[in-house]
């Protein structure tokens, strides 16, 4: 689960992570834009900031005033910087066309700062531990650093057994070459942060920048935390905290039948997320193009196939439905009757094929038999047929 | 794993028996011809289920009456780390865990603590494991598994099925198949299947299903490389998808360009694996390995 | 570090763990006394408890007027129970003859149970972890229970780097032949006793009993905690907390230049807990008696061999006086120096004897020859000349 | 700790070699011939110490400068921890920690990490380890001890250097003194120390020196009655206190009677150890049983 920047620095603050003053608005009410100058009455200047979940906001643009994701604004100009973000769609590098509609904009103020630093914590897959990394080059491209300067960034693998021990702190206090009280609280921080990465049951804790200020404080100026959402079920997360727009998935390994949105026009139902993958890959190598693939899962119940073939076969983007699924505990013969009624129901005009093998296939053969979509044998020749006919 | 090889018939305890997923499972279990001796669920101690399989209240008491050399864990999530936890306590040699949806951090303290035991770990999210006409300690369609010479080994679960079938349905049947399970952190890795594999007399060709993300698969073609003396088929899925971008900037920094379908590929391709290009041709590429080498 | 009853007993509620209601007097004063009343107004009994570091309370006497240490009382007579234990000296099993001053009394509500059980965490020195030792014989000497009933008593290894799991909980609770909401309860208490055993860096947490209330809730009825000494820098302990009279020490190990009081009549000065212990048990097979036993330590100030010596060569309780110590930081010239200045201060009329080696001990040999404490070399002959004086 | 057989002249580094003590004692080893390469001290970075040591503000850097072979910590008890820590973390083979005070959890955690790993630690609470006319990697005083085949362990400080001076007196140099420390849980055990003597040629003899308290001692006993070939002697202090009854009955309960000076000694006797009586025989008993062997 990722969360909006001004959730993720309050869950920062409850672990005595320094972050600047902010307000988050998801409503323009006068007594809400009232909160909003009362707080910064002394500030010359705020920063607002589109609360999305992509990078690359401050180059990002509305669709439907252009203006930036985060702007530089005066007490005067506050209001008509909000207004002119929230509810509107946002289009960032990250974003992707369709961009992303915000609801909610976070008021910052501008932070004075000496030094930046990039800092986060994440999982290393390869070494099966914790890893902090950090750089003394922050809140620029960290990926650039690593290709341009490898040697100005750090790596630092935690033992999840004893979790970051102080010399490591150290270490990280050293690398961004501080001295004096700016490292003893720096090396605070560090330690606080990954308390908070065990707590929260985090993935991700990404601190970029993470800045020294004028009083020799460090201060987490934009942050990025992801939630292990297999944790969830006991991670203290306020639910005010769950995010307001669900975030863009990136993986169909986490949500078991999530559906993706993509450009073409083949709607690809499958079950286990490798399944998936290696369906729309083989429609690809055919020369086809997804509409969006959904992941069955391994045991869905008739009350949630019946909503996916809902929206599969009534889905105007899809001109064609390819359904792959391969039975383990999943039962094809359900599938194959609640497709066949759910046909009769919308009596769809789209081309549907329909490949199912393992558990209960021979029965869901027997069913489709009488059924106007054919049972078909060969996954490469099911493709085949729907993309001569979706392409008539 | 060694002990896999010489045990035709292993014990199975069955973690989490009595819930809807423990009930089912074990009864195909048993269907299959799995030696099930026990199941543990806390509080359900003294029941009997599937007629005359003894349950008790905890892993310590089912080890004390049955001695089983294995444990099938089929316990919903929230308490599937516990039950872990409970089966490496009771110094039981394999865990086969099916449960998705185990905390990552809870799977970093896990392998953290395996290491000084003599405990191995398949799993977690996982379809488990195989032997065709002997025993199937899992969640996987037994009919579609057929006696044979073929390793196969997978991340996912409905990929080793279709594996599986197709190698079956040309005639190659499988000395073995292991599910690993498909989280970023899991208790046994290609390697250590693919080592087990590589000395097993009974295993003559090797099928490694793998997919985007994470570096296992490169880390397999490097123990494949310098270890695997049998002919090794792979098929990588997610080819036409990013690769997963979940850790962001981090994990781009920790994993670079790995990860990708193309990077996997190119690297088990140099380590003289041979790819099945698309999920069709699993079963095909396998027959022309084997053929090359015979 | 050990703990009192009634702290102990605010250290687990602030865990979590049920305890019954109670209020520590350390002064009979008329404010303190309405308070208590006024607690246990609606009580017709309730229990007057003497706190001190010693068990067997309750079959134990006061020298100064024979009562008992726990006393159940009605309301009418809680004034007088309570001021028959506030200052005076409390004998039991434990305490030795000599007994120990009570300076608080713990007033609790006499509370009702259905079952007793033992429960507690410690540390087993021959597996290097954690243990809890669990019981469904409780309220009762634990030591007889294991010798007469070891099936009745389970013993739990703990993994440091895991914590105590819900299952070895469960055990717990089975042993206790617990159901239903007292099961549950059990396991949430057990759970929350070991996270105030590593918070607080305890070296035992010790429940007898630990009961099964009517409204099937597990509560604390008595405790003993003892916390690291070595952890005292970092345990969040509040101050008020710190023993208000001092343990009996038991072992010369945890603090550096304790005393020890023995029965004898010969003080025994020496360095290290080992050397300490070795010379008194040479003094003892030879026949005598130590009347206390000092462990300088490794590096003891000028200042604290000075206060040692005032105290050794003027107290009246030792006949003989006898330095051993084997200098390994531990300089041999200065104890030689300061002890020359001391005996002439003090012109003690007691029997010295000294034997020092190793660090500049031929320097304290060169110091010692114009002095008028013969320097020894041989340990048995020191002992056996000052055995010889002090029986003249 | 089979390096220590091979390697004639270890390569120091001083953890908190800045500090008094660490200044202190890093000038006594430097003296008695320990190759002393680095120091490392938080913030010092970049000084020297007795002229011409490095400091360095990390272990990682001192390691990558000088590959030290042990580490000696001398830093105060509320750093002690990190500071094993950051030894284990890089790798260094031997760690000989003097700081007394360490919290017995956080031994516990320690000895949980050091299983994975090669790194072997003695102490915490000891006076380290020395090899007579080669090196002394702690705090004794060095004139006591004489180069010799007496393979000395000690729990307690003070007791090791009064039997070192008895055996140096009547002749019996050692061929490596050893304090483990006399903390409840320690990095080595009496048992470690004994394996290493046994297989060392260099040593002929055992003195084993203990004190009430823990069970230990019953440990070393047992694995000398199985393991070990050489003559040992042993002497425990506290005969005529009563055991350590800090644990109160939980102690009691898992400890029993053992761990009282009668019972140590009684086990130690049946194991064929030749007990010196008092502390003042420490010598002259293994004068005796060297005899008896020859």
């Amino acid at each position: 689960m990722n969360l909006h920047e001004y959730q993720a620095k309050a869950l920062l603050e409850s672990f005595q992570i320094l972050i600047p003053s902010g307000v988050c608005i998801q409503e323009a009410t006068p007594e809400n834009l009232a909160t909003v100058k009362g707080t910064f009455k002394n500030h010359a200047q705020v920063a607002v900031k589109a609360q999305i979940h992509a990078g690359g906001r401050g180059k990002g643009h509305f669709k439907e005033n252009g203006k930036s994701g985060v702007q530089l604004v005066s007490g005067d100009c506050l209001e008509k910087a909000i207004t002119s973000m929230l509810h509107n769609t946002l289009v960032t590098k990250q974003t992707g066309e369709e961009g992303q509609k915000v609801n909610a904009v976070y008021v910052t103020e501008v932070f004075h700062y000496t030094k930046a630093f990039y800092l986060s914590i994440c999982i290393d897959r390869a070494h099966q531990c914790p890893v902090v990394i950090a750089s003394r080059q922050g809140g620029v491209d960290i990926e650039t650093v690593a290709a341009t300067h490898p040697d100005q960034i750090i790596r630092i693998p935690i033992n999840p057994s004893i979790g970051l021990c102080h010399f490591q702190a150290r270490a990280i206090a050293n690398c961004f070459q501080l001295t004096g009280s700016a490292y003893t609280h720096c090396i605070q921080t560090i330690l606080n942060l990954y308390k908070a990465f065990v707590a929260l049951d985090a993935t991700l804790i990404e601190i970029n920048p993470l800045v020294l200020s004028d009083q020799q404080q460090i201060v987490a100026l934009d942050s990025k935390v992801q939630i292990d959402d297999n944790a969830l079920f006991r991670t203290s997360i306020s639910p005010s905290l769950v995010p307001i727009q669900s975030p863009t998935p990136t993986s169909t390994k986490e949500a078991p039948s999530s559906i993706i949105r993509l450009d073409g026009n083949i709607a690809c139902l499958s079950n286990g997320a490798g399944l998936c993958m290696a369906t729309l890959d083989l429609l690809h190598q055919l020369g086809g193009q997804a509409s969006c693939f959904i992941d069955l899962g391994d045991s869905a119940s008739e009350q949630k196939i019946d909503s996916i073939l809902d929206l599969v076969l009534t889905d105007s983007q899809s001109k064609g439905v390819l359904i792959n699924v391969f039975g383990g505990t999943f039962p094809c013969d359900i599938l194959a009757q609640r497709l066949i009624q759910k046909i009769q129901q919308h009596r769809p005009t789209k081309s549907i094929q329909v490949r199912l093998e393992g558990n209960k296939s021979e029965e869901a053969r027997e069913l489709l038999k009488t059924a106007p979509v054919p049972f078909m044998d060969d996954l490469q020749q099911a493709i085949q047929n729907l993309l001569r006919s979706v392409s008539l | 794993m060694s002990f896999l090889t010489i045990d035709p018939q292993p014990r199975v305890l069955v973690q989490g028996i009595t819930g809807h997923a423990g009930l089912l499972h074990s009864k195909l279990c048993l269907e299959y011809g799995t030696n099930i001796v026990a199941g543990a669920t806390p509080g359900k101690g003294g029941q009997y289920v599937h007629t005359n399989i003894p349950v008790f209240n905890s892993v310590a008491e089912a080890c004390r009456e049955t001695a089983p050399t294995v444990s099938l864990i089929l316990v919903p999530a929230p308490f599937a780390t516990d039950a872990i936890y409970e089966a490496i306590d009771a110094k039981i040699p394999l865990i086969v865990c099916i449960t998705e949806g185990i905390p990552v951090q809870d799977m970093l303290r896990i392998k953290s603590v395996l290491k000084g035991t003599q405990t191995r770990l398949i799993g977690p999210n996982c379809p488990g494991i195989l032997a065709p006409h002997r025993y199937k300690i899992g969640i996987m369609p037994g009919a579609i598994f057929k006696p044979g010479s073929v390793g196969l080994v997978s991340r996912s679960g409905t990929l080793m099925f279709e594996a599986a079938w197709q190698l079956s349905t040309l005639g190659y049947g499988q000395s073995m198949a292991i599910g690993i399970g498909g989280d970023p952190i899991n208790g046994t890795s290609y390697q250590d299947v693919l080592r087990y594999f590589n000395e097993d007399p009974a295993t003559e060709g090797i099928v490694l299903i793998g997919e985007i993300g994470g570096i296992s698969e490169e880390q397999a073609a490097d123990y494949i490389r310098q270890s695997v003396r049998k002919p090794v088929v792979a098929f990588i899925a997610g080819q036409t998808l990013p690769s997963n971008q979940r850790m962001g900037h981090a994990g781009a920094i920790i994993e670079g360009n790995k990860g990708t379908a193309a990077h996997k590929i190119e690297t088990l391709k140099a380590a003289g694996v041979y790819i099945a290009p698309t999920i069709t041709d699993i079963g095909e590429t396998y027959a022309q390995a084997i053929q090359n080498i015979k």
